[in-house]
């Protein structure tokens, strides 16, 4: 058959589920899947976030509980099941199914239930027990999936409306989705969309080299050199290092200005990490509602850290004990030299970091509660996070709430503007949780802050893609075109 | 000398050196023969006199370094050898020229079976495989081998040292080669044996008129087969001439002193004591049977069981030597390898001062090995390669270490070797860098260290010229009497039997056939098989040539 | 009177000449000279590498990240810089030291172990002996990468753990080799000689058996030495190797993966610096083996005046 | 014999089962699979669930007992990572590494018994001096190293094969390569080493005595002699290969079983790591009694009781 509209993808790592409602948690199955398989009801424009119609024509909250959808007409499934609100009632309904452990569930609905009511064939209800301000958010993210989709176990054929239909998928060799004929919208120009893995960065960069693929997901940024094919791309990853603020010398606010003043975030910008990196003020990026724009990112000041470091010391602060940083080298291109060269800034200001790699699950164990109550060493940890949803709710009632699952903070007036700022809506919630950043950033001091991180794609001639922040959660297929 | 070449192989003063640490060994000095078509060339010698070296060189056989041809040329039909291609020489080895080696258990490749090893020869010359397995089986059956087709496929091994050597000849003989080289060919063969296979070669040289170049050290063999003899020591030839000449009017010291030496010469040897002790050795019924073992791999007919030991049963007196003779592969070395361990016996008891030998506790075990010592038949295989001879010969010293001081074990090792008849400085020389015989000696040196109650010899004079014999067998004659020793003396030489053992045991096919004092043995033999053995003894052909 | 000069006197003697004569016989194996020399810098790097140019070695320098090698930044860049600036020659001076601690006590501990059990396993056909070679089996079946996780979880990390985890995992082959190779001496004639002697099973393996078999069981670990340095590149992605800002040449050769395409210097000296220590090792060790067999030992001694 | 095989089988099977407690028990301490499977901010309630459906919130001897329950059924379980049945998964895997390795191996065999015996004809001459470098650096070579710049030589400069991947016979050639480096080096240095002292033997000379070409005196007669080391040293590297040749595998994208236990394992995938653990036990250990025959038909001396 015709192979010149088909097209290859290679990927980091192995699609190895394919379960719609574990899209947002889990791997790469979102680049796969979202709107080329499984549509969502509301789509996000990525420059400003803002909730465009998709599968739903119109949405309005008509109580503080109730959300109520218009749905798009002369929509099929793929599997020929029609799209009406009983259809949609039943993919949301299945996101609560408890046999299913929907992974996305949590941090979509934070403990809520929903409860769906068909209003008519294309009109629906959806009620929460508490107001969700952010339904539209949180909509775009629930791919719709066939009624006939089952609900006591993770999906291996996922069946939705978008324009491709999933037609292989072998976990440890390839993933081929194919036009679906049927598809309500515009035809995308790609016939065939083969995805493969390789996890060496290098020879996903050879692959679209010598042509064996059309776009490779996540090359390293020195291999990203060619700038007709390579393209960077904030990609709402931001990292830190997160910490524990129960221990001496931690718990000390003079060592905590200290290590962040130690960094020279400059510096790294183009030379371990890539040029299009950002040095951050704040733990999300300036298109979530809720940025604080006039923080600035901490200046680089060595001598004010030690001046720091040694008044601590005077005042009785044991900043000589040794400081672990735990960090693992999954989480970004090149975080061997990034540790590296941090444990080394905080050395010479005189504060004693050690680098401890640790495999992903001590480092997840690490992050969340439960801590533990008396930890051996005064314990730092590197982490990224990445909020497309929109909104800086996803981020600050995690990790800095008192109650958040991530959050090693109890400070009750920071407690107070957060929760201000997550039941109220507009320019009041923007500025309660901006205002609740200058906070965390001037007074409270739980991280050091460090980049919004940037990716490379690398996109073969024959095709053109441009990726934007939410490439790394999805891929559209109706957005890449034949040159 | 003449010039013109009808010689079928010629050698002109070949010399051969070898390196070693503290400097050169001189192997052999400008040696000149040569060899007709149809003749047998006999060379006599004293042991390490260069013979087994100055034969190798011929076939270029001599690993260059160490060694080092220094000069001289060896023609083949008046082709000089020493300058031919590799390619060529191997053309001419095995076909026109082959050899019988010296020590056969380590000349074997012990990982191929028999028949392959027999038939390679003749592969190697183009012989296409199926012609020269049947051929191979025929050349087997020919020297002598019992149940030859039952045997093609076993291993090197799993034969006797006299079988090993037949079936060497028959490698050698296979392509009806223009000239043998049979390095000691007989040295484990019993004299029925022996007469068949010089009987083979006489024929082959009528035949085909082949030359044959035959070292040996038995004289009773010269003087039946050979035309002329060569009589070399210290790597010289010291004379030369037909064996008429050289035995009737022997010129060279050396060459008196061999004949001198010849074990026939003196008398049966006479047991003067009374028996009062309890005997050293009871050994009762015993039996040793060769299971075939299961072949996976390999084809082949299973061959039936061989029954190495039937029921042997004897004593073995305080200060007494037994001699052991019999037919090739009749179970002398099964006899001895059973009683020391080496075998588990298939049935019958023996008995060491009351320590059963085959059921061995710990502490009487201690006991055996400190007091019986063993000369291996092969004696290059027993020296571990990687031990100086003065570390070989200490060893035992080692082990029990209340027999000699340390400080005294260098000044022993070079006595014992002295008394061997080696030299005192070979005791930093290892195993390799030495000739048959000497390794031989060095075994025996070792066997004699620990100065145990009984010493077992296998066949252990067997590759020492008669003068050396002489010098061996007194030594150990005078350490018995000394020191009230024991042997168990396992020998197919009859005259050094008769001369050296007290009591004699005949075995055949695995059994005893016929036991008593050398002077009833050999004065009135009983059995047909004893009475066949002594008849064919060359050595009587001997006193008469001399 | 007369004992005690004959016996002191060739003592000495031989022992004199036997270490010039050791020396004599190195120099007519060129190759062996230049490893010998090689290693002798190893071994100094190892011990002074540390002292020397240990600041030196760690100041980050993003100047001179992946500088390419040449003169340009004084003479410790002659081999280029590595991604964050260092000088790749210093760092493989002071590297030498934590690669040569961990291989080489890595590879000892599984070669003493593996062949001690190895000779028993060969040498005793019993109960024993098959014990030993079932651990074997298992020991090779278990996965590695587990076997490190196991690890790592348990204890803590740090160079014990890996010397420990290399080591385990490197037992089977010395085992079963020399497993294989006792199975066949033991039926050589001169074994059998020594034990009808009375040689305790001590005294046979030792003296008769173990000079037959090192060679082997040496040539392979001086491969596994490389192996072994490489092995604990592949752990540090665990975070179960050696802990920044210590390093070692498995280290360096693992952190310049990513630059194969775009700095190649900064993986490819410590992989030499890798290569070329085994490989004196394996010539040392050949040279080694030449002296200590007296059947091979001409090889060496009969080079001075070429004949012919 | 018979009574060797038997013997050796219950041996065989007791491992089997030491095996199987080791890695069962020993994996369970590497942490919750919840912490990889789960979002960072999962609820305790999700988490809790999570391990109820997966049983891992029973005590592990209890898991010990079901687990042995389903083995009895021939059932591996069930991945945890793929939710399929795990014997399915490995042995979709192993035949792929089989052939891997195989062809790796006997390449690897071929090539290095050919230049480590020619090497052995004359130690230290030139041949040696190369066939010496040769072997060690590819001995030596970063695994990793080599897949990628062997990528970037032969499928991105010189485009003769392809970077990655399975589909044709060109796809093997690149892994088999990579793979085929380092036993090949060792296996030649191991075959120069014995061949040295059995070219030295005194049956080398006889066959020299009878014209054996020396073609076959080297590879005939010195060969076989020198081969015990050679199978134990190939014997390991093989089981290293069986046992996954995760860098290539991993690299090249090779769907193989290095690659499956590698992800089972950093993944906690138990079910897996049991199967796969089992399934390559199983042909490690038929390997070993295999090459234990091997000793015993290439040396008739050796006896095993
Ligand atoms: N590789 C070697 N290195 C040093 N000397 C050697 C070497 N091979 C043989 N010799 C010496 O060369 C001499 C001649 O040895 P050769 O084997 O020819 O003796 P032979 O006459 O055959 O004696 P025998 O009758 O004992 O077999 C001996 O003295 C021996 O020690
Ligand atoms: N390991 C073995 N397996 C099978 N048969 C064997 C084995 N060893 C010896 N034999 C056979 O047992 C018989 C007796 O052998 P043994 O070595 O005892 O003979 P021998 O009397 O010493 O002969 P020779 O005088 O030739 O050395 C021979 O037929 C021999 O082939
Ligand atoms: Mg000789
Ligand atoms: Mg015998
Ligand atoms: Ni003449």
């Amino acid at each position: 058959q015709d192979k010149s509209k088909d097209i290859t993808i290679v990927m980091p790592s192995a699609v190895d589920v394919v379960e719609p409602c574990h899209m947002m948690s889990t791997g790469y199955i979102g680049l796969v899947l979202r709107q080329n398989v499984v549509e969502s009801l509301i789509k996000l424009d990525p420059k400003d976030s803002t909730p465009q119609p998709l599968l739903a024509e119109s949405w309005k909250q008509i109580d503080p509980l109730t959300w109520r959808i218009n749905l798009r007409k002369n929509v099929k499934f793929q599997d020929g099941a029609s799209f009406n609100s009983a259809g949609v009632k039943a993919a949301i309904d299945r996101l609560f199914a408890p046999a299913l452990l929907c992974r996305d569930k949590d941090r979509l609905f934070a403990g809520q239930t929903l409860e769906v009511k068909p209003v008519d064939d294309l009109t629906l209800d959806i009620i929460s027990k508490q107001p969700m301000p952010l339904m539209p958010l949180t909509l775009s993210q629930i791919g719709i999936t066939s009624p006939n989709t089952p609900t006591t176990e993770a999906s291996k054929h996922p069946v939705g409306t978008g324009p491709y239909v999933l037609t292989s998928w072998n976990p440890t060799q390839s993933l081929v989705l194919k036009q679906f004929d049927g598809y309500w919208g515009k035809k995308p120009q790609i016939q065939q969309a083969t995805y493969v893995w390789r996890s060496e960065p290098a020879l996903r960069a050879s692959m679209v080299a010598v042509g064996e693929a059309d776009i490779a997901m996540q090359i390293a940024p020195q291999d990203a050199v060619n700038p007709d094919t390579d393209f960077g791309y904030l990609n709402a990853d931001t990292s830190r290092v997160r910490i524990f603020m129960d221990q001496a010398p931690l718990n000390d606010v003079r060592v905590r200005k200290a290590l962040n003043l130690a960094i020279d975030r400059g510096s790294f910008v183009g030379t371990i990490l890539s040029k299009g990196v950002l040095p951050a003020s704040q733990y999300m990026m300036s298109n979530i509602n809720g940025y604080n724009p006039d923080l600035k990112v901490w200046p680089y000041d060595a001598e004010e850290a030690t001046r720091l470091v040694e008044e601590a010391r005077a005042a009785g602060v044991p900043v000589d004990k040794p400081i672990v940083m735990y960090g693992s080298d999954f989480m970004l291109a090149n975080s061997n030299e990034l540790f590296e060269t941090l444990i080394q800034s905080w050395q010479q200001i005189g504060l004693n970091v050690k680098l401890e790699m640790v495999d992903k699950i001590q480092l997840s164990a690490t992050r969340h509660k439960p801590f533990p109550t008396n930890r051996p060493t005064p314990t730092m940890v590197f982490e990224t996070h990445d909020n497309a949803a929109g909104d800086a709710f996803y981020t600050m009632m995690v990790y800095y709430h008192s109650s958040g699952d991530l959050s090693n903070i109890a400070d009750p007036a920071l407690d107070k503007l957060l929760e201000k700022g997550s039941t109220s809506t507009g320019d009041e919630r923007r500025k309660a949780f901006q205002e609740a950043n200058l906070k965390i950033q001037q007074d409270i001091i739980p991280d050091v802050m460090l980049f919004h991180l940037e990716s490379f794609i690398r996109v073969g001639p024959r095709v053109s893609y441009a990726p934007d922040f939410t490439t790394q959660g999805k891929l559209e297929l109706a957005d890449v075109t034949f040159k | 000398m003449i010039e013109v070449n009808d010689h079928l192989v010629e050698v002109r003063n070949l010399s051969v050196d070898f390196h070693t640490r503290d400097g050169t060994v001189p192997a052999v000095q400008d040696v000149s023969w040569y060899v007709n078509r149809g003749e047998t060339l006999a060379i006599l010698g004293e042991s390490g006199s260069g013979k087994s070296v100055s034969s190798s060189a011929l076939m270029g056989l001599i690993d260059m370094p160490p060694g080092r041809i220094t000069s001289g040329e060896v023609l083949y039909r008046g082709e000089n050898l020493l300058n031919a291609t590799p390619e060529r020489q191997r053309e001419i080895n095995g076909s026109k020229i082959a050899m019988v080696f010296q020590d056969t258990l380590a000349a074997f490749n012990p990982v191929y079976q028999i028949g392959w090893q027999v038939a390679e020869t003749l592969r190697s010359h183009g012989v296409p495989k199926k012609v020269a397995d049947v051929k191979a089986l025929e050349l087997l059956e020919r020297v002598g081998i019992p149940n030859a087709s039952g045997r093609f496929f076993d291993y090197p091994h799993q034969f006797s040292g006299g079988q090993r050597q037949r079936i060497m000849i028959a490698m050698a003989i296979a392509l009806n080669p223009d000239l043998l080289i049979a390095d000691e060919p007989t040295t484990a063969l019993d004299v029925t044996v022996q007469a068949k296979i010089l009987r083979l070669l006489k024929e082959l040289q009528r035949e085909r008129g082949m030359g044959l170049l035959l070292i040996t050290h038995d004289l009773g063999i010269v003087a039946g087969i050979a035309d002329r003899v060569a009589i070399m020591q210290g790597g010289k030839i010291v004379e030369t001439g037909t064996v008429r000449q050289v035995f009737e009017t022997p010129q060279h010291p050396y060459t008196h002193r061999l004949f001198d030496a010849v074990p026939g010469r003196r008398v049966v040897s006479e047991t003067a004591r009374t028996l009062v002790e309890q005997p050293l050795l009871i050994v009762q019924d015993l039996s040793k049977e060769y299971l075939s073992p299961a072949r996976l791999f390999s084809r082949g007919a299973t061959a039936a069981p061989v029954l190495a030991l039937n029921k042997v049963s004897f004593k073995l007196e305080r200060g007494e030597t037994l001699g052991i003779v019999g037919e090739s592969g009749s179970g002398k070395s099964t006899l001895a390898r059973t009683l020391i361990g080496l075998e588990t016996a298939t049935g019958g008891g023996a008995s060491y001062r009351g320590h059963d030998l085959l059921n061995r506790t710990p502490a009487g075990l201690n006991q055996v090995r400190r007091q019986i010592q063993m000369v291996f038949q092969d004696p290059t295989a027993s020296l571990n390669p990687r031990m100086s001879v003065r570390e070989i010969i200490s060893e035992p010293w080692a082990i029990h270490d209340d027999v000699v001081p340390r400080n005294k074990w260098d000044t022993r090792v070079r006595d014992l070797l002295e008394q061997v008849g080696l030299q005192r400085d070979h005791a930093d020389r290892y195993p390799h860098q030495f000739s048959g015989g000497q390794r031989q000696r060095i075994a025996i040196a070792r066997a004699l260290a620990l100065q145990p109650e009984i010493i077992i010899f296998d066949e252990a004079v067997s590759s020492l010229d008669v003068s050396v014999q002489a010098q061996v067998i007194e030594l150990l004659k005078s350490l018995k009497d000394d020191y009230n020793l024991s042997y168990l003396f396992i020998a197919h030489d009859l005259p050094v039997v008769r001369s050296f053992a007290d009591r004699v045991l005949v075995m055949h096919r695995g059994a005893i056939v016929e036991q008593g004092t050398s002077r009833e043995i050999f004065n009135n033999p009983k059995h047909d098989y004893t009475r066949e053995l002594l008849q064919s003894d060359p050595a009587l052909n001997v006193h008469a040539a001399i | 009177m007369e004992n005690v000069t004959s016996t002191t006197v060739p003592v000495r003697k031989t022992e004199r000449t036997s270490l010039r004569q050791s020396l004599d016989l190195l120099w007519r194996d060129k190759f062996a000279v230049a490893a010998v020399l090689f290693l002798i810098i190893v071994v100094l790097a190892a011990l002074l590498g540390p002292y020397l140019f240990g600041q030196q070695s760690n100041r980050i320098n993003l100047l001179t990240r992946n500088a390419a090698p040449s003169f340009a930044h004084g003479w410790a860049f002659v081999l280029g810089a590595d991604a964050l600036g260092r000088p790749i020659l210093l760092r493989l001076f002071v590297g030498a030291q934590n690669t040569i601690i961990l291989a080489v006590s890595a590879v000892i501990l599984s070669m003493i172990v593996g062949t001690a059990l190895g000779f028993v396993a060969g040498y005793r056909n019993d109960w024993l002996g098959n014990v030993i070679l079932r651990v074997a089996d298992v020991l090779m079946s278990f996965p590695s990468l587990l076997l490190a996780l196991i690890v790592l979880y348990v204890l803590t990390p740090g160079i014990a753990n890996v010397i420990l985890v290399l080591a385990i995992t490197r037992v089977p082959i010395y085992l079963r080799t020399a497993r294989a190779e006792v199975l066949e001496v033991r039926e050589r004639t001169f074994v059998t000689a020594a034990d009808i002697m009375g040689a305790s099973t001590w005294r046979l393996v030792w003296r008769h058996i173990r000079p037959a078999v090192m060679p082997t069981l040496v040539t392979i670990a001086t491969l596994e030495i490389a192996f072994v340095m490489l092995a604990e590149s592949s752990l540090s992605f665990l975070g179960l190797g050696i802990q920044a800002p210590q390093f070692t040449w498995g280290a360096m050769v693992a952190q310049g993966q990513s630059y194969l395409g775009t700095a190649w210097w900064v993986a490819f000296w410590p992989g030499v610096a890798i290569t070329l220590t085994a490989m004196s090792l394996n010539l040392l060790a050949n040279w080694v083996r030449l002296v200590s067999d007296p059947v091979q030992r001409w090889r060496l001694e009969a080079k001075e005046p070429s004949h012919d | 014999m018979n009574t060797y095989i038997v013997n050796r089988m219950v041996y065989s099977a007791i491992s089997m089962v030491g095996l199987i407690i080791l890695v069962f028990f020993l994996a369970r301490l590497t942490g919750n699979p919840a912490e990889l499977y789960l979002p960072v901010d999962a609820t305790p309630e999700l988490r809790a669930a999570f391990s109820q459906v997966n049983g891992l919130d029973q005590p592990v001897l209890v898991q010990f007992w079901r687990f042995l329950v389903t083995l009895l059924h021939l059932d591996f379980g069930n991945s945890l990572r793929l939710e399929r049945p795990a014997l399915q998964l490995v042995l979709t895997a192993f035949p792929t590494t089989l052939i891997l390795a195989f062809s790796a191996m006997a390449l690897a065999l071929v090539v290095a018994i050919v230049a480590g015996a020619l090497a052995a004809c004359a130690p230290n001459g030139i041949l040696d001096r190369l066939v010496n470098v040769v072997s060690l650096s590819s001995a030596s070579l970063p695994n990793f190293w080599l897949a990628l710049v062997s990528i970037l030589v032969f499928a991105v400069w010189l485009k003769w094969v392809p970077t990655s991947g399975t589909g044709t016979l060109a796809h093997w050639i690149l892994p088999i390569m990579v793979l085929f480096a380092r036993p090949c080096g060792l296996l030649a240095q191991v075959v120069r080493g014995s061949m040295i002292d059995a070219l030295s033997s005194a049956y080398v000379k006889t066959a020299r005595s009878k014209g054996v070409r020396s073609r076959s005196i080297i590879f005939v007669h010195a060969l076989r002699n020198a081969m015990l080391p050679v199978i134990t040293v190939a014997g390991d590297q093989m089981s290293g290969m069986i046992n996954g040749a995760v860098v290539v595998e991993v690299i090249f994208g090779f769907p193989g079983i290095g690659k499956l236990m590698m992800d089972s394992i950093q993944y906690r995938d138990f079910a897996v790591i049991q199967c796969g653990v089992i399934i390559t036990a199983a042909a490690i250990f038929l390997m070993n009694v295999l090459i234990d025959f091997a000793y015993v038909a290439l040396n008739p001396r050796i006896r095993f009781k």
